[in-house]
This record gives C-alpha cells, structure tokens and sequence, in this order.
C-alpha cells in the first residue's frame, strides 16, 4: 500500500508490549511463534497485516501480534473478517480462535465463509475444550468428556473440524501439532499464500483443562505411530521408520506393514487436488488409524469472493459510467411544478 | 371526498382517497403506482400506502391472497393516505369483502363483477347464494358500480383478425379499471400510456402487450365516459407546491439515495451487510445496485454476520452500514454492543415492523424505540433517530451516516414498515448544495499511537489498517483510556462509561433544535411516521377551532438541546405514538412531565379524524 | 402415552382447518401429501406427533397438520425440536424448513443437531431460494444467479446440505425431488423409524421465485438422465432404460453406458453403510453425473443423544437413591446457631 | 476493625475484613474459603468475595495471575465484604502490589517475604532496586509483618527421616498462612484439620496430604502463638444470630438449590439449558449435577439454542430455564420474544457482569436492567424479578418458576456477579415448610380446543403434547384471540398486544407489598445487590444520627402494588444502583418522583462509607 520499499522484519518484530497471559506451558505459545515467523517471512507490510478473533484463551491471540488487531465477539471473527476483506482486499487478513469460538456458537459464520472461498486465513486451535470459562467440554470434546458442565460425561459426537471444512468447499484444508512450530509455519504460509480461504487446525494443548489430550499425537514415543505426515504425490507411510502406509481394500483403507509382499506401490498416494480423498483423510482417527497431518486439500483454482467482488464492482463501474448522483436521485419520473 | 366547488363538467374537489385491491395476481400495485403518477404529473400533492398480502402468495380469489394499495390524493398538503376511502376499485370478492369497511358511506366502489361467481364467492367465505353484490343494505350504503371488467377487456382487446394470447389479454383487466378511474377523477392517461408503452415496447421488448395495455386503458376510459355509470365526474386541482422539480419517493427508495448521497458526500466507500426481512429488504435491493456509487453490498448468513462484517468493514474505512427490521435487531445487539465499545462508525437501520416475535411482518409499528434506546447488555448508549416521512428518510440517511463517523458511534436508524412502502411527491434536492461529511483518518507522527487518545469532540481516532505506524488492537473487553490496553481498573470503567455517554450528549451542539408551530398551552409531539397524521390531525382541529401546537422529533438520542426548554412551557404535552407509550416513557423520565399518550397498538397508522378525536378529548379533560 | 388401541388414520385426517396459503404450483404441496401419508402409517398416534419450523415458505408446514406444532423463529427449529424431544422423547419429533432457514442462518442449529444424533427428522425443503422474503439468492442458490438482492448474479459457492450432512455425522441421510411423492413418502418414513437424526433433502421447487430450478430432476423428459435411484448392495445405474452406470477409476468416479464390454458388475455398488461412499455421492452433480436420490447413508447402530441422556438420568438417579432434596439444600458442612 | 472491648488476652471487635491475595497457583480462594468455614463455625456473621484474575490464568508473579478473597466477619449483621481491609495476607509482591490500596491505614499485612525477589519484583513492575517491603512511607502507613512463609513450610514439613516431595510442601503455604490468621483472630483451626483430614485422607484417598496440610496450618498457628509478631491478638464475639441451622451458601450455589426446590414444588421436571459464561456458568455446573432431582441440563452451541431448546422443553411440558449473562442475554432476545407470543412459561437467568460488549466479565454490575425491560423487538413485556442476596438467590428462583408458570410468560431473573460468587451465611430453609406451585394441564373435554382462550388470570392454557384432543400449533406470528389461529387483524393485535401485558400486572395480586423500614421523609429505595450496602450505610448513617427510611425491590415488572403509595409518602427518594441510573429512569417514567440517583458504573459494589458519605450529601442538599 506504500511504495517505499519493504523492511525486513525478524520475527520479535512482531511482538507487542503487552504480556502475553496464557497459562506457562499452553500450546498456544507455539502458535504464536510459528505465527510471528510466517508474519516475518511474508513479504507483506507489518500495517497490512490484521488479526482478527473471537472470545477465548486462543482469541487473545490479536494483542499479541504487532499488528492490527480486532478481538471482537464470541463465534464471529469469521464474519469480522469477511467485512475487512470486502472493504479491503489488499490487507492480508486472520483468523485465529479457538473451538468453542469457531465450531460452536461460531460454527455457521466459519462454513458459510469457507463455501464463499473469501481470501483470509483461518487458524483452529482445537484444545478441545473451552478454556477461558475454566473447562467446559467443547464441540471437538470426545464422548464420555467428564468436565464442570459434564460431571457425569458429555453425550454428544464430536464435530469434525476438517470434515465439515472439506464438505463447506474450503479450497485450503491443513492440520499440524501445537509442538510442530517448523510444519506449523510452513503450513501457515502457504495458506497465506494460497488465494481462497485456507483452513489450518492446530491441535493445541491446554495445559490446565485438558492436558495431555493430544499428546498421543504430540509426543516423541506416539507420535510416529499415531500421526502420518502428508506429502503431495506420495505414498502414505508412517510409523518411526516409515514402516507403516495406508493401503486401499475395496471401499475402505486398512494400515499395513511394509516389507514382504507389501511395498509403498501398494499404498494409498496422497493427492492434494482430490476432495473425496481429502474428505477420506479426515476420517482416520487414532488408534485405528494415524492422524494426517499436512495439507489435505489444496484448489487454487477456485476464485475468490473477494476476487470476484472486485470484478463485479469494476464491471458495473464500467457499464454505468457517467451515472451522476443528481441524475439517480433525481430518477426518470419527475414533473415540474412552476 | 371534500367537495370544494362545483362546475359543469365535473366537481371540484380537495381531497380524494382511492384504493385498488384484488387478487396478488391482479396487479394492483402497479395500478395503484401508474395511478399515482397520474397525479403527480397534475400536480396534486399524494401519499400512498400498499396493503400487501400478508408474506405469502395463496391461491386465487382468498381473503389472504388480497392485495390493496391505496393513494390519497389533494390539492392541499397531505400526509396520510387518507382515513376512509372515497373511491374502491374491487377485482374480486376477496378484495370486496376485505375493503369494504375501509370505505366512506355512500363512497363509490367499482366492482369486476364477472368474478363474482359462485367458486369465488365461496372461497372468501360467502354464505352459498349469497351474493353482496346484490345486498340490500350494501347497495344503500354505497355507491355500487358493477362492470364487467374481465368480460369488456375481453371485447375490446381480442380482435378477430390478430392472434392474440387470452392470458395476455386477462392480465389487462387492471389497466381497464385504471382507465375508468382515470375518468372519474378527470386524469389525462397519456403519460402512462407512454410509460407503458416505452417499459414494454423497448426495455422489455414486448411491442404487442404495451399495445393491449395501452388499448386497456384507453378501453377503460371510454367506458367511463360513454357508460354513465357515475352521476358525476370530479376532479382535483393541483396543489399548491413550491416550485421545483419533483418525483415520487418511497422511504426506503428515499434511504437508498440518501445512503449514496452520504457516500459521495463522506468521500469514503459504504459496505452494506444484511439479511433479507420484510419491510427492510427493499434497501439492500436498492443498494445492491449502488456499486458504481461505491457502495457494495453483502448478504450476510444472517443478521448477526451481517452487523459483525459491517463493524469489520468500519474498522477496515469503510462506512458500515447494517439494515433490518426488530426481530433482526434483536439478534444486532450483542455486535452493536461491540462497536460501542470499539468505537467505530456504524450505522444500523431499522424499518420497524409489528412485533413481538415475528409479530405481524407486513404490519407497521414504532414499538422498536426502547429497544433501540437500551437493548443491549451494560450501559451501552448510541444515537437515535428516526425518519418522518418517506421523503425525509433521505436526510436521515445522510444524518446517521455524519452522526456515525462524527461520534465514532453506532446510530440506529429508526424507519417505519409505513414510511419504507409509502410514496410522497419529493421536491428533488440539489445533491450539490447538501453539504460535506467531515472525516479523517490519522497519521502517523512516530510517536507512539494511542487508539483512545479523544479529541475535543470526545471522540477517538479513526486509524485505518494499512497505516504505517498506527497498528494498534482494539476489541470488546474494557480498554483502559487514551492507550485502549485491555484494562479492568474500576475508575477507568467508570471513566470511559462516562466518555462514551458524553460524545453523544455532545452532539446536541451539532443536530438541529426542535422546532414548534402554532401557538397554544398544549404541544402535541411526535416522532418517525406520526408526523404526517399530526400535522392532518392539527389541521383538522383548527377546522373545528381548536388550537394545539405541534414539535415532531427526528433525535431521540440525544435530544434536541431545547427539548427541556420547549416543554416547560406547554401546560399539556401530548405524545401519539404507535405503540403503547415509548417515547412518553423517555420524556416522563428525563423531564418529569405528565406527558400524556395517545396510543394505536394495532398495526396501522392513525386515522387522522381518530387523532383528532383523541387529542380534543384529551383536550376536554376526557382522557380515552 | 395412551393406552387404548391406535386409531386408524387417513392421510386426511391429518389436514387441519387452515387454508393452505402457499402459491399455487408450489412444490410444498407435495411434502404435504407426503407426510400426512407418513403419519398415517407410522403408528404413532396424532397428539405424540410433533411438527417443528422455523420461518419461510417452507415453515408455514405445522399449520397444516392436525399434530401438534411450533412455527418458531427463524433458524432455530432444530434447537426447539431439541429441547423437546430432550423433555419428552416419546414424541416423535419433525423439523420441516427452507434452505434459507436451516443452512443460512440456522446452518449451526441444523449442524449441531445432526452431530448429537438426537432422534428427531429433519426435512430440508430446499429451493435455492428464499421464498417468503420474495426472491432473494439462498445458500443453495447456483453461482451467479439474478436475484432481487444480487442483481449482478451471486458471487458465493453454493453450500452442499448432504455433504455437510455426510460431515457432521448425519446417520440416515436421503434425497427426494418433490414431484416424487412416492418415494418422498418411503424416504421420511424409513427415516422416521430410524433411530438417530434423520435427514432428507427435497428438491423443492419454487413456483414464483425459482421456477424449474429441479426440472431437470424433476421433469419426465429429463430426469432420468440426471437422477439415480440408489439401492443399497445394487450396482449404480440410471437411465430411462437403466442403460447407464457409474464406475470407479482410481480415485475417481465415471459415467459408462452399459453393452458391449461394460457390464453391471465393472459397476460400483451403492452401500449405504459407508460414509465415504456417501460423501462421494453428494459431490455428483448434473450434467457431469446423475445426483443420485434415494438413501445415502444410513446407521443404525450410533446410540441416540436422547437414549444416552436417558440412560445417563436412569443411572444418575440409581446411584444417588434416597438423597433427599433437604439433605441437598443443608449440605454437609452446616453449624447450629442457639 | 471496630473495637468494641479490650481484654487481657484479646482484643474484642466487633468487625473484621481480612484478604488473602497472592498468585492464581496459591490457592488463595481455598485459604479463604476455609478461614470463612472458621468464623462460619464460630457463629459469627460474614459475607465473603472472591476477586478471580481477569478470565485467564496468567505466568506465576504477574499482575493480572493475582487471585484474591476477601471476607467479613463480624458479631453484627453484616452485608457486604467490608470497604478497607483490616488485615491482608499477600503470597506474593504482585499481590500486595495489587491490594496495597485496600487497607485501612494502619491495617496488619503479613506478607510472604521469601517471595519478594528480583525476579517476582520485576514481574510486577517495581523498579529494579527498589522493594516495597523496605519503603518508608509504607511502613510507616501499614503495620507491615514479614514473614519468610515459604522458608518456614519447609521447615516445618520437611523432616529428615520422612520422604515427602517439595512440591507438595511448597502447596501448603497457603495452609500456613491461614494458620497465623487463624491465630491473630482467636479461631479454633480444629474444624479446618477436620475437613482436611477428611477430604484429602478419606474423599481423595492422599493420606500424606491430609498430614502436610495439616501440620502446616498448625505450624501457622503456633508460629504465630510464638513469634510475637503482633502487638495483640483479636477475637470477634459470635453474631447474634437467629437460632437455627446455618450453612455458607454463595448466589449461585442458592440458585441451584432453589431451582431444585421449585422442580419438587411445582411437580414437574426442569430442562436447564445454557452456554457456559462468566459468571453464570457455575449454575450450569451445578445443576448438571441435579440429575436426580428432576433436572436435565444441555449445554447447548450457543445462547440462542440455549434459550429456544429450553422454549422447546417448555413446549413439551417441562420447567425451561436457561441461564446467561449480559452478551449472551442479548442473543437470547428474540427468542425470548417468541416464548411472550407463544405465552410459555420460560425463566431466564442473567447473572449481570460489567459490560458493554465483552465489558469485564469478572466484574459485576447491575446494568442489564433495562436490556431486561425493553431488549426485545415490539411491545414485549415480560416478568422481571432480582435477588437481593446470595441467600435470596434460593427464594426468587423458586418465585421465578412460581410467576413464570402462573402467568404461562418469560421471567428474567436478575442475579449478579457479586451476588452469584459472594458467599454469606444462610438459615436453612426448611424444605417442607415451602409452599407448592400449582402448575395444571388441560385435558380434552371433546370440544375443539382453543389455545388462546384465558382464564380468570389473564393465561392461556398449557396443553402438552401427548395430550390427545388437544392438538394445536403456535408461533411467533400474532395470535388471533381465543383461537390462536395466526391473524393480521389490527384490532385483534391491540387487544392481544393489551393482554400480554395485563396478566403481568395482574401478578401485583400475588406478589409480596413491597416493605418500608425506618421512618424518615427520605427513603433509600433499591434493588439487587446493593441491599446489603444499602443496609450496612443507612446504619452507619444512624449511628451518625442520620434517619433514612430504606425499601428494596426484589420484583421490577410488576411493580409491588404498594409502590406508588409508598413513593407518595416521601419528600425525597434516593435509588442507589450500580450503573448510571437504571432503576430511577423506570421509577421516574412511572410515578413522576424526582427520584435522585446514586450511582456507581465501575464494576464493583458501593463501598459503605462512601454511599452513606453520599446520601449524607444528599440529604444536605449538596448533590454529588
Ligand atoms: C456471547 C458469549 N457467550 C459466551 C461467552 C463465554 N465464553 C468466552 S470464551 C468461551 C469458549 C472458549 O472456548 P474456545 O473457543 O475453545 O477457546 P479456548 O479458551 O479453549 O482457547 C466462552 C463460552 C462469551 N464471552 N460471549
Ligand atoms: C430473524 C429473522 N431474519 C429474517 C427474517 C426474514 N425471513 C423470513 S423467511 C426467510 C428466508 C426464507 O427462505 P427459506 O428458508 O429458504 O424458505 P422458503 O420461503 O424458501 O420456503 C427470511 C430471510 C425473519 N423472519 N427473521
Ligand atoms: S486455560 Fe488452557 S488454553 Fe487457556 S491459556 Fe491456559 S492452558 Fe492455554
Ligand atoms: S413463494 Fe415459492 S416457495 Fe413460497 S409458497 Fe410460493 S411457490 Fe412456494
Ligand atoms: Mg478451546
Ligand atoms: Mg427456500
């Protein structure tokens, strides 16, 4: 937006003089230095920049990026958003919040800016509890979650973020782990960069509420057998030494150990453009199967509301021009009274 | 009808009131708008008000399927479409039976008497052979022209030699009957001949149904004049308006073009978010038009993203603007409740309707007031105002938009289901001659940005993304002042508490004082769409010698700065409202004056010859 | 809840004293007819019924049946139906709305309710339109589309209600076109005696504000080259003749005419257990495939939000037995004042 | 602290305020609340508040991690947690940092010496080299005693030839400094060792937890007993309170209880359903343990599916509540406007917090009162009651069922944040002794059922489906009267609009006169929470020789009957409130009383002296 030429930012950069007040040890710690790296490395002007979140621990999220900033109301950062992205295209523009903020009371706003593809940036961080109220269990919560609201163990399914994100349209699916700040910040970017909505969820440790509830996921000793790292174009193999893979039987898919009959020709190849394998993706569940992490889904090829918007405004300009106000207040059916 | 003259040819009078009605699919709205273009090009003052069908199209020929329109027409100022009505034109028996109450005794009514069959009779809910055409007591009490509407179009628009298609004939029925009353009220057709003849010839293409129209009306006419079906013809002189150049305008056409004014008139681009509801959808329609006037419109999932993406648009520079009607500000609240606290421009617009709940969405009301007033969780002021007619509705519009970004405050716009569907005659404004909407947004100077450091207006600075220097977090947990940091100190909460009551307060330097006409101890005041009834009311108790004074209100947050004054010194203060007492309950508490109220819960608009009663008893010391 | 004998119920005796006030032509009629046959076979007695909307076109549907019925506010018929199937889940509970209401601003309620399995049934009447506003664009409207509010076409991608269905862990999901009153009648009634949420899609059309919009589903000339008929375990075919089929290739699906080498066995097979299988279903879409109508995913087996809390009452009050309300109010922690 | 006698070993009070503050990790909610246990037992009188950090828990040592609860105990009636504190026990700097301004000049601050280091000096913004403990003019203000709490819980726990982990020792300190209060105030500790023993040795089956904790509060006590560290030791007589069983009770844990009081009562099952918010959330956590006493609570997506499943339970015959506070209240009124039109009973819970908008939502307020009258689209009244107590929390919620279900309409039941998390002593009711609520549902007498067809109250009938015969559909659209059937009649709606607001008023018959105390020609008039003020500043004006009369409203709409009779009766009326003047607006609308206003909008109670100081100024005619 200026023609001076762009600074160099180092990520503290990006650090404000506020205190950040999550809880010691809160994954959502990471986040916020994978987030201030992507912000360094973007290429895109500190003033260019704007966050915008809901209400919780992961919507403090704003006052801590030196940016600007909007922590608005609960569920509705995705419509917050859309309204800067409409007004603004040229800012490059956030969502960071939690669970409860965008899959319960903000779970519309969060589908229907995915189906419009508006280029901004959403990124989940799936504690899988509400952690600002002090641990109530939360959409993503497993069956059975004994919390404060819970005492005898919640009733209903989980909602799955990534599933509902690949049936809403979402043109840039990705998950990554709260400790995995390398991935994080490479998937983060190239959701940044990606034109259309991109959808990254995070799963984040709460440390006070719900410690421990990735850490199958997140630690050195499970990680490898519980998650599978996506790439592009590739089998699908994990486990500690890539001795595992996913394979096709029929209608279904089975986990396999490589080795003998079984090599990575027979796996299952990770396509990025196909969403009904994207939506395959986001039905593997631990233990049965590792959790992908990596880019599900990616279509750059679909464009962008705000695009499209653009080339509406610009259309209409075009074919109207010379319309003056006068002339449109004024109308077509007037009469004279002398 | 007020006859003030007799000539020859035809009477001479005042004052007409005439409705159309019939069947949704009768087209009487467009009857009922051609017709008052006929007025309007002979210089009568008007005011219309469409009766539409309650939400839903219904099968032909039923009591919920009718549509009504009706216009008022004068030589005189007017400002109601009028009480009782002088002439009906009748379709169907549906609209017979639902109008008839609404007519003067002896008043003229036009009916199609080719659908008074049996199977239509029946589907209103007549008694099985009973026909009101032939009642006895109806006959006496009104002026009853039977015509064959559907049969006479029929023969005078199907030619043997052209092939023409019967449906399209049938749907000329309308223009008939526009063609008779035309005669009756001594109106040249040819503008709307015109009219018709340009829309369906050359926009639509569609030579031949402009010529069967055209035809119709004419059929219509002729009929009028060679049947001798009325024992007189009248007419009504123009009235005496201030020259100029004039349209039709509804409110809500009025709130678009206001909206593109302020635009041009801020010098900054408008994003309008919404979502559909009835009586408000008509401004999204009209704005989503707009986008070479630089407003872009949204249709948001719902009303809450809609406010939410609006605020997100304010905050981004642009103008944020919100519409709907009172359930859909029921569900702004809590984001109205952001952007108070924000402190951003945004304007939300509220064309009430009757409530509660879903209420009665075709129905008009002014019973959103105190919801707009205080409608929201913690002490959470914003502007207030409201609009008095549909063509004031267009300086409303501009004024929310200044009040906005000069308080940096959310303005709720109050409208009316009444003023948004019903047309006046607008002297066109000089768009040039309105003047600028002073906004500006900071810089930085390097030192260190404060986003709630106030200005002498009490108001904080309007710092746009992408601004080098002046990034800054802004949200809806207290901030503390001048840096905006989250803050929970209790003085500080008390301070800003008291700050963003004041910069409205403020305000009252920069709107209008209350104006007051006529002289007496007794101040009838209004507020929003009451005014025109009021003015008709006043007028029609001068009539019987009766002097009250009358002040209407166009801010009710804040208030005039000489509203205090001016109440002092009436004896008597009273309020008609449609509601049950809203505005009243905001002057008894801020002045501790036994204002008394005239109230109409109903769903209408007052009849002015019931407010004038009302106000002359009041007067009497019979309170109703 | 009674215990005399079931009546025999007629369609018609589920009409009520209110005039039916949609448009003539309207598709809505047809669901109408559907249901009251629905209901007179279910063997659920007419005061245990319960029908549930919320505003539009589509939600005036209560009125019409001599059940009881709540026509709520706009968006919130799920969670109306919630709490009452909640209260008393001996009723049999129905949602029946528009587009508009359950995907635009009621898409969270509907989303949530699919997620918890309650045992209530949702008919969507989707248009992709709004009706009852009087013609604006919906979130099923097509991309482009002219309407009162977008008089410059539409810029934002349709939602899709099966697949976001499919997401959220619908467990009986179907579609039905509204002139198919024999088969709209078989899909609701198998989902009313589902156990869990069901969901049906109908494909409604508008009269006067998106006229034809389905005619290619709907119309005779038309819709057997743009429908098919799924039957659980049967191959996919479709056609006037059933002369066509789907095959899977790779990752991919394709239409090939049968004859010649192609025979139904080369075909894929409904199976209406598997939600992939479901989720590729709701992506087929005219003219490139025939969308497919019928069940597409249906299980049996998830427990129901309102057995499971039923079970979890039961239990609670099993354990607690002979706690009485004034040793809960005192508490165990009190001192005597003489 | 009031001093009322001396003795040779102990100083007699008659009132003392103590607080323990340090970090969110140090347990500072269960010292005091166990300290409260002690002067609970030794029968004194007490209210207590919990002062949580600002909504999220925060790194060790800083500002905003500090947690607080502070109580007031005393041998006379008391009402509010005291203005100055007497005695502050700060775990840590940031703490005392915090709470420094609290204390009466004078007052005793024992303080966690070992924890004023560098680095938590640092962490709380004091300069470096600098250390509030060695600054003059606070020890010259306070009686400061520096105590190294942590060095000596090690010492005394940590035992050569015993095993124990440091961390477990480090967590009793707290217990350690509740043993030298407990000292200093002549507490008998035997009833906390009690409740520990049990707790950590039977409930959580820790026995070596049970020991350190109590071995730490004993090493306090005898600490103190030793180290003479205090010029004298205090002792505060038992209240004079009515003979009976008491327990400690908090706003929201009387909800609870009263909510299951009311489901016996009224005989009917209670669907609870609610989204979690500060801070009402606990009235969530509570009932959902009431599942055996007839109660379902959902924690529904949002407010708004909150508040309509519960409409819907109502529907199906069953108590809905929901419960909220200030942001979610305002999502949650549409829907309540659809509960007024569809006339079900419906009570909605808003346990107020600062606002506007997200606000500060550990604070409380009492600003939502008029968002309680008037948030709704249309002319929508509903019942609108307050507790005045934490212990009256139990009483309104039963009256909340109780008007909710007599006049089949939405009750907002106004509770506070202060309210809901304060706790006080409370007779407990005896259950029995609790009248019924008489709830019925019609069955079918074989005539067409007609949901709208009132009874001698004003209500409709509640038909439940499963009834058969009775079959009906209702909805947000205007009823038609008797019938129900949706219509669009403009009389009809009047009348409608007229009845839903008569059978609230109608409820004055059986609702309690509201009680004038004192006899004065002022009267203090208030509502809410500021009773106990109220109570606690009209006393201390007595003792100054100040007579003011008070009355407390605990129900808003309606009005007790008496209310204007009784506002005739005075010169002067004073309504103090916690927000700026929400109350004296209704009052001064309603009886034209210039009625004075007290007002304190910064998200904590009135302090006493300062609101007696203030009516002290009114009364003297210097308004402040
Ligand atoms: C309208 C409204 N309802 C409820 C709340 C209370 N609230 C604040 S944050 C939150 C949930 C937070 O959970 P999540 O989004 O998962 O964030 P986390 O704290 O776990 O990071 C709730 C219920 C609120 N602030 N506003
Ligand atoms: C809170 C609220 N917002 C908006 C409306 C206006 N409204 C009524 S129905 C409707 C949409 C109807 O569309 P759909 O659900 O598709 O039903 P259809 O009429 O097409 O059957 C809207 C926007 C309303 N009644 N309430
Ligand atoms: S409560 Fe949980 S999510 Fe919130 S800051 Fe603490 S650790 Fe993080
Ligand atoms: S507007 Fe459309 S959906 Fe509504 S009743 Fe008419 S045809 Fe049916
Ligand atoms: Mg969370
Ligand atoms: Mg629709």
């Amino acid at each position: 937006m200026s023609d001076v030429s762009l600074p160099e930012y180092k990520a503290k950069d990006f650090a404000t003089d506020q205190d950040v007040r999550w809880c010691p040890g809160c994954g959502d710690y990471a986040v916020l230095t994978a987030m201030k790296k992507v912000c360094a490395g973007l290429g895109v002007r500190r003033e260019d920049l704007v966050f915008v979140s809901g209400i919780g621990c992961a919507a403090r999220f704003p006052y801590y990026m030196n940016t600007y900033g909007a922590h608005t109301i609960h569920g509705r950062a995705p419509a917050f958003a859309t309204g800067i992205k409409l007004a603004n295209p040229e800012l490059t523009v956030f969502v960071v919040s939690g669970d409860g903020d965008l899959l319960s009371i903000g779970g519309n706003h969060t589908i229907h800016a995915l189906r419009r593809n508006m280029d901004i940036n959403i990124v989940l961080l799936n504690n899988k509890i509400y952690g600002l109220t002090k641990g109530q269990y939360s959409p993503t919560s497993e069956v059975g979650k004994v919390t404060k609201s819970t005492p005898y163990g919640s009733l209903d399914a989980p909602l799955n973020p990534l599933a509902v994100a690949v049936a809403s349209g979402c043109t840039y699916i990705a998950r990554t782990v709260d400790v995995d700040v390398k991935n994080m910040t490479a998937l983060i970017d190239r959701g940044v960069k990606h034109k259309g909505t991109s959808f990254v969820e995070v799963y984040q440790d709460c440390n006070v509420f719900n410690h421990q509830a990735w850490f199958y996921a997140s630690q050195k000793d499970s990680k490898h057998d519980n998650t599978l790292m996506l790439e592009h174009g590739k089998p699908m193999v994990f486990g500690k030494d890539k001795e595992k893979g996913i394979r096709r039987v029929g209608d279904k898919i089975e986990v396999v150990e490589l080795g003998g009959d079984v090599t990575q020709d027979d796996l299952l190849i990770h396509d990025e453009r196909n969403l009904e394998h994207a939506f395959l993706l986001s039905q593997m569940f631990s233990p049965e199967f590792p959790e992908p992490m990596g880019v599900f889904y990616c279509d750059p090829d679909e464009p962008t509301y705000n695009d499209l918007l653009h080339d509406q405004v610009e259309d209409v300009i075009r074919k109207q021009e010379g319309k003056t106000l006068q002339s449109l207040v004024s109308g077509n059916n007037t009469w004279t009274v002398k | 009808m007020t006859s003030s003259d007799q000539t020859s040819k035809s009477t001479e009078l005042t004052s007409v009131s005439v409705r159309f009605c019939g069947d949704s699919g009768d087209g009487m709205q467009l009857t009922g708008s051609h017709f008052t273009d006929l007025v309007a090009f002979a210089g009568n003052d008007f005011t219309t008000a469409p009766d539409f069908p309650a939400e839903i199209r219904a099968p032909r020929g039923t009591l919920f399927g009718v549509s009504g329109y009706q216009i008022q027409f004068s030589s005189n100022d007017i400002h109601t479409p009028g009480d009782a009505v002088n002439a009906l034109v009748a379709m169907n028996p549906a609209g017979f039976k639902s109008n008839l109450q609404t007519v003067e005794e002896g008043g003229i009514i036009i009916v199609n008497e080719d659908e008074f069959d049996k199977g239509n009779l029946k589907k209103c809910g007549y008694e099985e052979g009973y026909n009101p055409l032939d009642d006895e007591v109806i006959n006496s009490t009104y002026n009853i022209c039977k015509v064959p509407i559907s049969r006479l179009t029929r023969e005078s628009l199907i030619k043997e030699d052209e092939d023409v298609s019967v449906k399209d004939v049938d749907r000329c029925r309308n223009m008939f009957a526009l063609g008779i009353i035309a005669w009756l009220f001594s109106s040249d057709i040819e503008p709307t001949i015109e009219k018709i003849t340009h829309y369906f010839g050359v926009v639509k293409n569609k030579k031949h149904i402009a010529e069967l129209n055209s035809r119709a009306i004419k059929a219509g006419y002729f009929f009028g004049e060679t049947a001798e079906l009325f024992p007189a013809r009248y007419q009504v002189a123009p009235a005496d308006h201030e020259p100029g150049e004039y349209r039709r305008i509804s409110g809500n056409e009025a709130l678009v073009l206001g909206m593109a004014t302020a635009v041009e008139k801020v010098g900054k681009p408008m994003f309008y978010a919404s979502y559909p509801i009835t009586p408000a959808s008509d401004v999204l329609h009209g704005l989503a038009r707009l986008k070479h006037f630089g407003i872009r419109t949204f249709q948001a999932e719902d009303e809450i993203a809609a406010v939410v993406s609006a605020i997100g648009a304010s905050f981004a520079g642009h103008i944020g603007v919100t519409g709907t009607s009172g359930p859909g500000l029921a569900l702004k609240t809590e984001a109205v409740g952001l952007a108070t606290m924000m402190e951003l421009p945004l304007v939300v617009i509220n064309v009430q309707r009757a409530g509660p709940a879903t209420g009665m969405p075709t129905k008009s009301e002014q019973s959103d007031l105190l919801q707009s007033m205080f409608g929201r969780s913690g002490e959470c002021p914003v502007i207030v105002i409201a609009a008095s007619s549909p063509g004031d509705c267009f300086f409303m519009a501009i004024e929310a938009v200044r009040l906005a970004c000069r308080a940096m405050c959310p303005v709720i716009f109050l409208s009316e289901g009444s003023l948004g569907n019903a047309a006046e005659p607008w002297m066109i404004p000089d768009i040039a001659s309105i003047p600028d909407i002073e906004v500006s947004h900071p810089v930085s100077d390097g030192e260190p940005f404060m986003p709630y450091q106030r200005d002498e207006h009490g108001n904080r600075p309007w710092a746009v993304p992408g601004t080098a220097g002046l990034e800054h977090r802004i949200g809806g947990l207290e901030k503390e002042d001048v840096t905006g940091n989250v803050c929970y100190d209790n003085a500080n909460h008390a301070l800003m508490t008291k700050q963003r009551a004041d910069k409205i307060q403020k305000l009252q330097d920069i709107i209008p004082e209350l104006e007051v006409h006529g002289d007496s101890d007794t101040l009838v005041l209004g507020w929003g769409s009451t005014k025109g009834s009021i003015l008709a009311a006043v007028a029609m108790l001068e009539e019987r010698g009766v002097n009250v004074a009358t002040a209407h209100l166009n801010y009710i947050n804040p208030f005039p700065k000489n509203l205090g004054d001016v109440l002092s010194k009436f004896k008597r203060v009273i309020i008609p409202e449609i509601n049950t007492g809203q505005l009243r309950m905001l002057i008894r508490s801020e002045f501790l004056v036994d204002a008394i109220g005239i109230n109409n819960c109903s769903g209408r608009s007052f009849y002015v010859n019931e407010l004038a009663d009302e106000i002359h008893q009041v007067l009497e010391g019979v309170q109703s």
